[in-house]
């Protein structure tokens, strides 16, 4: 999905972060997709790279706080990406740069550290992305009071009662927790994943995720054995919260026995019903 | 059997102790006077939340309660969500000396400060069952 | 410099919200009155000019309860400049299974870490006040 | 409560609760507090100082008060025979209808 970055290093020549941010430039053009954009001739003549940042997402490293390659960005309206601060890296990774301009030891360690970085996110980006899954969905909506739970429609969604989702693709699903969960559980704090490479039969624990209020088991909805967990979760549960059907997804699995499985999964008809009783009863008792 | 609900929407200022009264009373209003009723709403969440706060007043009546003559909680509901059913301004109650005086932590509130927003309160409830009856 | 803004989002469902706006008047009314004052969330949402103003161009910091960041996100919004941002949810994460209390009242370890996170903004202003000063 | 059910079965047709060996337990009370449905009841004055009181409460396949448990107290029912039973019992219903 992701076709490396058009990278707009600040390149300041007149101290140690801005020669680091070439040398990380460098290193994405050669060893991933990704294009630079030298911001001298940029400056000048911003038709040279028009097109390289229209088609890739763009990333911006900054060597220190006057933050040159951003404000060049914002001048020349590009939509940021991502961006990288020299300065601000070399600190989190307690890494101090030299007085001097040319790039020694420490000053190529923090760079292949952000080099890594940058390229892992892609990786991950990849790895993640072993279903097809929509790139929108559509929802059915249950209002209850000033809250809206949403339900998506899609035919390859199958629920369990106990409030888990499975979109299922070949022999291979994506699962994830409902509405009804992450609005009652209110905001999620933590979420412990289920390991991977863990087989489970329908019905056993997928790990729990954990909210001021209460810790929700999730159940499976299918067997099979795990492939993969969401990552970012690990750092923003509250993905779960904003939405649990498409960023706040919780593990993919290789399916066992969705045949079987299926005997005891509703479709999206069937647990808009349950949804809506629930709501209503949930609702009753706060 | 839906029981009728009636949006309240407090500014909730930090500038002066009116906002500590206005957002006290319309929680008390939430919390014991009117629980079946009331569903309070969350101010700034206008911008930064949904569609379930900026829709709220688009379908259900909703009360501002403000501290001052500022009226920011009125202002802002018509500006991103709908019309304002009914509105409320804590200094024409309780004197705009009272309201407009220093804020005072949740810690350090004394009887007078939860007087003032039992009398808030129920000038809230006053304009809730009014609502409710019509 | 002027003081530095320090603004809560004041969320008034939850108890983070509550929590918010106790440490913004700790840091603003106990801690740091010299070099911080907070202004009212609800004008900057408002969104007339006035409102906007006060925040404008300034140096903020703001204290949102939830990740939904209203305080963070009205405020550059308006055109403030936010220096820092922080969220009780985070601190709630540090202190797993504690209960704060409600958005009407904190409980005693709710208060203890609305005092936490006070310290910790009340260091950040004087960091940010330094580096005002140095900046000139 | 005669209204639930899970997948269509009436809950109290489904045996799924949580087993606490009281002979292993240590009255810590984590299981009880972390229990959101009620399903335990608490027995201040009595030697044993709580009871599953409502078991049909308990959300079908949910075992998380038995990780609380430290002593390893609490068991549930076999899942898979759990599972065998709802589906005898939707095809018996089925085959009703």
């Amino acid at each position: 999905m992701n076709k490396g970055y058009a990278v707009l290093p600040c390149n300041g020549l007149d101290k140690c972060a801005g020669c680091v941010s070439k040398e990380i430039a460098i290193m994405l053009s050669e060893n991933s997709e990704s294009e630079i954009i030298c911001p001298v001739l940029f400056h000048t003549s911003d038709a040279r790279y028009n097109k390289i940042a229209q088609e890739k997402p763009l990333l911006v490293i900054d060597g220190c706080a006057t933050r040159c390659a951003s404000k060049l960005a914002a001048e020349k309206n590009l939509k940021i990406t991502e961006k990288i601060n020299i300065t601000e890296e070399a600190k989190a990774n307690q890494i101090t740069l030299g007085k001097g301009l040319q790039v020694g030891e420490e000053e190529m360690r923090l760079a292949k550290i952000i080099f890594d970085k940058l390229t892992h996110v892609q990786e991950d980006a990849k790895t993640e992305d072993t279903i097809a899954f929509p790139a929108s969905l559509t929802y059915e909506v249950y209002k209850k009071d000033k809250f809206v739970f949403r339900l998506p429609k899609e035919e390859r969604f199958y629920f369990n009662e106990n409030d888990v989702w499975a979109y299922v693709v070949g022999n291979k699903a994506r699962i994830g927790v409902t509405d009804f969960v992450q609005k009652s559980l209110s905001d999620i704090m933590f979420f412990t994943p289920p390991a991977i490479g863990n087989q489970m039969e329908q019905f056993e624990d997928a790990g729990n995720i954990e909210s001021a209020k209460a810790v929700f088991e999730i159940i499976s909805p299918v067997s099979g054995t795990i492939l993969a967990i969401n990552e970012k979760l690990m750092e923003a549960p509250e993905l779960i919260n904003q939405n649990p059907y498409e960023q706040g997804w919780i593990a993919e699995m290789e399916l066992s026995d969705f045949e079987n499985d299926k005997e005891l999964l509703h479709t999206f008809d069937g647990y808009f019903e349950v949804l809506k009783r629930k709501v209503d009863e949930f609702h009753v008792k706060h | 059997m839906d029981e009728k609900q009636v949006g309240v929407l407090s500014c909730s200022g930090e500038e002066c102790l009116g906002g500590t009264i206005a957002r006290l009373a319309t929680r008390k209003v939430m919390e014991v006077l009117r629980p079946d009723n009331v569903v309070t709403l969350c101010l700034p969440l206008y911008i930064a939340g949904g569609d379930e706060e900026r829709d709220f007043a688009k379908e259900y009546p909703v009360i501002a309660v403000d501290a001052c003559d500022k009226c920011c909680a009125k202002r802002a509901t018509i500006k991103y969500s709908g019309a304002v059913k009914d509105s409320l301004v804590l200094s024409d109650i309780l004197g705009e000396d009272a309201v407009l005086s220093k804020i005072v932590s949740a810690r350090d509130l004394k009887e007078e400060h939860y007087k003032m927003v039992d009398k808030a309160a129920e000038e809230i409830c006053k304009k809730v069952d009014k609502i409710l009856t019509d | 410099m002027s003081n530095i803004k320090v603004i809560a989002c004041s969320g008034i469902g939850k108890a983070m919200g509550l929590m918010a706006r106790e440490a913004a008047l700790q840091v603003t009314g106990k801690i740091s009155p010299d070099t911080t004052e907070t202004v009212c969330l609800a004008y900057v949402v408002s969104g007339d000019e006035e409102g906007a103003k006060k925040v404008e161009g300034c140096t903020c910091i703001t204290i949102d309860g939830c990740p939904a960041m209203c305080a963070a996100k009205s405020v550059e919004h308006a055109g403030g400049i936010v220096k820092a941002k922080y969220r009780v949810i985070d601190e709630m994460r540090n202190h797993k299974g504690v209960d704060a209390g409600t958005g009407t009242a904190l409980t005693e370890d709710g208060w203890k870490i609305v005092d936490e996170l006070a310290g910790k903004i009340s260091e950040k202003a004087a960091e940010l006040t330094k580096e005002g000063q140095s900046n000139g | 409560m005669s209204e639930s059910s899970f997948m269509g079965v009436p809950r109290e047709e489904i045996d799924w609760s949580p087993r606490v060996d009281f002979s292993k337990c240590n009255y810590c009370m984590e299981c009880v507090e972390f229990c959101p449905h009620k399903v335990f009841e608490v027995h201040e004055e009595e030697e044993q100082k709580f009871v599953v009181k409502n078991p049909n409460n308990c959300v079908v396949f949910c075992r998380a008060c038995g990780k609380t448990c430290g002593l390893d107290a609490i068991s549930f029912p076999d899942k898979s025979e759990t599972t065998a039973h709802i589906k005898a019992i939707r095809k018996e219903a089925e085959a009703y209808e």
